[in-house]
């Protein structure tokens, strides 16, 4: 971390020290959209770091928004966080002008026609929340970024494990912005699976500092369960699995600094992605076992990471669609190429 | 040094028809129930459908028919439940007290026990909780504290006992209370009357998947007379030690996520083609291999014989199994899991994700249960 | 077990326990053929315990050829015991003569004219000490068995990881004896891979047992090893695998029995592979892992298993290509099917 | 409680020259190498090979040039030992010499000892052994028992040293002695002459595969003059500690079985289609994630910090990974395994499939090497 990301680091922990509680994050599941966090990460300027500074943001980069998702993924805010600044990121390359109010992402089956837009989109993060969502289409332009005013959206509620909101929405001819960005077709999903990959290295970090405080505290057998060397070699696992998906969180966001072309980050963000998700398996299950029945209980806190890693590994691309297709770019090249291919990048 | 035995056994031709019979109950029963409810199984609860179970005679198979059992083979017993959990019945209401309480009173308890609990159990009409974790002793049962003080006709009861399942659909509570200060010896086992004891708060606890199959149950000054003491006092910790070797070996050991399975091939047969095959035949492998080796130890007890540790090592691997199942459908398939609508398949990978990490903590964590194996095999 | 299971398995064990020191295998992994060994096997009518009772054989099952080929696996018996069992069910079941000597199985690519075999067999598991092998050949008129003299074939060597004879043999019109058995044209793949299943069974057993012994002998840090928790847990896992290996295969033998097609015992078989190439994998990383370094070395028998292990996991089909089989077959009868198809069998 | 810090590590620019540099010395040296041989990496022993790469100045790459070495930076001389160990080369005869008793006489030798022995390491001609095992004390350091008693000059050294990877090929031995009864206190670390001493006996040991790269060494009398006594007397146990955090998070500790990854690679490119694509892009993720922690701990140790636990992370992980290969290529391929004979992958999957049990037994178990990073995490 450089010097303005350990002081980015404090302002976004502080933030959400104070503003997600465990409360917040029920109400959250519950249905209550939670103003007050949203207002104060939007008057941060942390819904915008991605945001060229000519259009009002911070003009930040990867690197600086990897420290933001990643709190952000350890304290479980129940907000599109990560959705709001990947559609900064696309509209400022874009050169389309930030609308105010919640701005998602999403992906679908869409097609645009004289500046209307048709389709649907699944699984929308809080579609039912934000005013506007962001998407690339394939016209015969090329690809096209379009911002999607909601008013005119369809919206049929749904939600993943976490009880985030992950919602259809339905467009007939609905008019919207469009600009060219030269982003690859399918930034959405690529930016999205980068996102995620941070915001699960948070969620993991989170995992480790949990279980090795509760193993501490709880006592079994007349001592604490941390001192059992069944307990102490699962924790140690646990830990090198946080580890490494917080690297290739980072190596993936410093290699999206790096291009111009979101295709070219492609590999780094599939290692990332394929590597939280394996990682989630075994971190989420550790801990659980750790854990024991408290953890199992909707009172504690735990479930707020584990439930968001379970679905957030399977969004914007699972480990194993990702894993395939970095096996078939690495059998297309074949065997002699993937260790010039991995030290040349 | 001791190894395991696991003698093959199969199910005598017999059973066939009773398989047929159960089936062809279930296509009827389970017409209308939503896959994701199914997929609880034996966490699912439906007095109705229990009721059922008993007049068709398929609770207490095996008790004798003095009280209201059937005098059934441990083979018919088995159909019956692998049929019952590999269709996702709600078999969850009397589940306690065919399983574990019912034997237990048949092994330790009073005529007068029997005769007043077990032929209501067999008709589906009177379900059970145990009451043995407490705040502070979750896998460490010695460390119990909640209080049963000898008083005038009977016990006075004051404590908390923590995650009982199902308590507040129960009838009685197997309660393994503190009647005096020795580690073990101080332990006894009562039958706990919860709809007729005053002094007997019980408050459903919510679990990540926002459902309340554990309790809180508060013990303030409730009274249980004499009689409901079960076997002798003090012998409490031998009694549960019993107890929990009957839970170990049957079906619901390897077909908790059973209806995932299902979803998963199905889902992987609208894909066309091979994929997935692999692993779909590597499940099945194993899936095979546990229903032998359960059946092994359901052979062993029909006998008469005692296969503790066999009991275990599939209890060990049954809930591997178990466990891997939600990651292997996250692993083939790449579906995003749904609570609250989806799909059949996206709702039941929903639920079961949530629920497998508990399956290596019932009745004794992993750890626990590996180091009683380890232990069997002579490591001291 | 039955009680003549019982006897059986006194016997071979006590014939195992005099004739197959260390020094035996590691003769034989140096080429010398274990001819006393041998001699006694075929004097107690082992070889040739699936022979019928009308050929001079035991006339017996399956079953009780499981008793025998477990033994031998745990033993580690440098002999080709299993193809010998194998070739003499398919030779009784044509109702062709044994031959005196050693008799092997092949799989090849093979073509049958006018009584004359021509084609390869690679990986022949003691195709040097064999004095004849049994195969199965699609000819026009059927499945054949074929009995074949390996007086004239050719014999490249080779071998497997624990050094046993896996030897390539070439035949170029040599005549041969047939005969008609009703075994399906992968008889040898199948009947094999039931064999290899049940050896492994015994080799994992031998892994449990002289893993469990050391972890009491041998102190660190001045308690025996098997007291410290991490080996504990992983000696309990090592004997669950094992269990359920023993099972898998014994299940396979009795399918075997029953039915007289071989096909009809192929689910069975392919889940006792399937299984005991799992079980294989994590057994003897466990039992390396408690042995430390001495299990490393040579002159600790440790590796006779293992060793086989590694290889015998890979023969007559790989885990692997048993399950993509029954992966196929299940995913072809369909959701619905795959329970009462197990429950039916 | 404390984390663990990786922080982001790029190879300079600069370094490019240096791996263009280093491919093209190996396309020309490994031509005739067999693939079997090659996956030997830094088992494999070639002092022809050693001492073109001392004059190529890629051993002892950090050292001060007073000494032989070429102070360059922690990225060339890793971007060095990953294109060795990529590509197989026979680097094992300097191998210890270089990571580790070189480091080792730099922090704690006498100026003599370095001027020395430092050049001829750096050459490429001078190897060494460490004598740490004995036959009761593997994971256990405090029960080495093999006794350096003072004498007149020097020290008088008798017992034994197991497991002694290379001493048949090694010059000097770094052996630790027990000097006083004291447990820890006790311990003393020599710079023992291999050659040139009597009393000395090296015995191979044949390993699994059929290899000797360990040895026993016994000590009988032998004599080792007080001027080869490295650091101070007692603090053995101490620098013994320094010495292995400087062999946890190398490139050696997740390239051991990469040579065959590539061969799995190389026979699914034969078979067509993705076959096995999902496989082979989860371990190329496993794969750039391990090399991205490992250069995280070179940028550190660059930087003069001390990433003890860090490097410990990179070694359990890369362990894994590595030890997963031939269990990986197996499940994918289903290909048996050869010795003496078959194809190249055939041949590499032999070798490997026997070797990867001891990567998690070197330098510490498994099991230790998570006790210290259970430590680290702050459970006690």
């Amino acid at each position: 971390m450089n010097e303005m990301q350990t002081l980015l680091n404090d302002s976004i922990t502080k933030l959400l020290d104070d503003l997600v509680t465990a409360d917040t994050i029920r109400q959250a599941e519950d249905g209550t959209w939670p103003a007050a966090l949203w207002e104060a990460l939007v008057e941060s300027g942390m819904t915008r770091i991605l945001v060229p500074e000519a259009q009002e943001g911070a003009g930040a980069t990867w690197e600086d928004a990897y420290v933001v998702l990643k709190a952000a993924g350890a304290a479980s805010a129940p907000v599109p966080l990560a959705e709001a600044i990947l559609a900064g990121f696309m509209l400022g390359r874009a050169g389309i002008a930030i609308p105010d109010g919640v701005v998602t992402v999403m992906e679908g089956d869409f097609t645009l026609e004289n500046g209307r837009l048709s389709g649907v989109a699944r699984a929308v993060p809080w579609g039912r929340n934000a005013s506007h969502a962001v998407t690339l289409v394939e016209s015969g332009w090329g690809v096209e970024t379009v911002l999607a005013s909601l008013q005119y959206a369809r919206i049929e509620k749904g939600q993943n494990l976490a009880r985030e909101p992950r919602d259809t929405l339905s467009f007939d001819h609905v008019v919207v912005d469009t600009g060219w960005a030269g982003l690859p077709g399918n930034a959405v999903r690529l930016y999205g699976a980068l996102t995620r990959s941070v915001q699960m290295a948070g969620a993991l970090d989170y995992l480790i500092r949990q279980s090795v405080q509760y193993a501490n505290e709880r006592t079994q057998f007349g001592k604490p369960i941390g001192k059992f060397q069944a307990i102490q070699q699962q924790l140690a696992v646990l830990s090198t699995q946080a580890a490494a998906v917080g690297i290739a969180a980072a190596h993936a966001s410093a290699r999206a600094d790096k291009v111009t072309s979101g295709d070219a980050a492609a590999f780094e963000i599939a290692v990332a992605k394929v590597r939280a998700d394996d990682a989630s398996s075994i971190a989420t299950s550790i801990a659980h076992q750790v854990h024991g029945a408290i953890g199992f209980t909707y009172e504690h806190g735990l479930h707020f990471a584990t439930r968001r890693l379970w679905s957030w590994r399977a969004e914007f691309g699972s480990g194993a669609e990702w894993a395939d297709w970095l096996g078939r770019e690495t059998l297309a090249r074949g065997a002699d190429e993937l260790w010039p291919y991995v030290t040349g990048r | 040094m001791q190894t395991f035995r696991f003698d093959l056994c199969e199910l005598p031709e017999e059973t066939k028809g009773l398989r047929a019979e159960v089936r062809a109950f279930l296509a009827e029963e389970l017409r209308h129930v939503p896959l994701v409810t199914r997929a609880q199984t034996w966490s699912g609860s439906d007095p109705e459908f229990s009721r059922k179970m008993g007049a068709k005679g398929w609770i207490g198979m095996r008790w004798p028919k003095q009280y209201g059992g059937h005098e059934r083979s441990a083979f018919d017993r088995y159909v019956v439940l692998e049929e019952m959990l590999a269709a996702g019945a709600p078999v969850g209401a009397h589940w306690i007290g065919d399983r574990q309480s019912g034997p237990l009173l048949l092994n330790f308890g009073t005529e007068e026990q029997r005769q007043l609990i077990l032929p209501k159990v067999a008709r589906g009409e009177c379900y059970f909780c145990i009451g043995m974790s407490e705040p502070d002793s979750g896998s460490d049962l010695a460390a119990t504290r909640t209080k049963a003080e000898k008083v005038e006709g009977g016990y006075r009861v004051n404590g908390t006992k923590l995650w009982t399942s199902g308590a507040q659909h129960a009838h009685y509570m197997i309660g393994l209370f503190r009647t005096s200060a020795d580690k073990h010896t101080g332990l006894t086992q009562f039958l706990v009357d919860l709809k007729n004891t005053d002094g007997i708060t019980i408050r459903p606890i919510r679990d990540l998947a926002g459902n309340s199959h554990f309790n809180e149950v508060v013990f303030q000054d409730a009274f249980v007379p004499d009689n409901m003491l079960v076997g002798s006092e003090g012998s409490g910790w031998a009694q549960v030690g019993a107890e929990l070797a009957f839970e170990r070996s049957g079906p619901e050991r390897y077909l908790s996520s059973f209806l995932l399975m299902v979803e998963m091939i199905r889902e992987l047969q609208k894909r066309g083609g091979a994929e997935g095959a692999r692993e779909v035949g590597r499940l099945v492998a194993h899936l095979v291999t546990l229903r032998q080796m359960s059946l092994s130890v359901a052979g062993m007890l029909d006998k008469g014989e005692n296969p503790a540790l066999e009991a275990s090592v599939v209890k060990d691997l049954g809930a591997v199994f178990e466990q891997d199942m939600p990651v292997k459908a996250h692993e083939l398939l790449g579906i995003a899991p749904t609570i609250g609508g989806g799909s059949d398949y996206e709702e039941v990978l929903g639920y079961l994700t949530q629920t497998v990490p508990s399956f290596s903590l019932r009745g004794g964590t992993r750890e626990i249960l590996r180091g009683i194996i380890a232990r069997g095999l002579g490591l001291r």
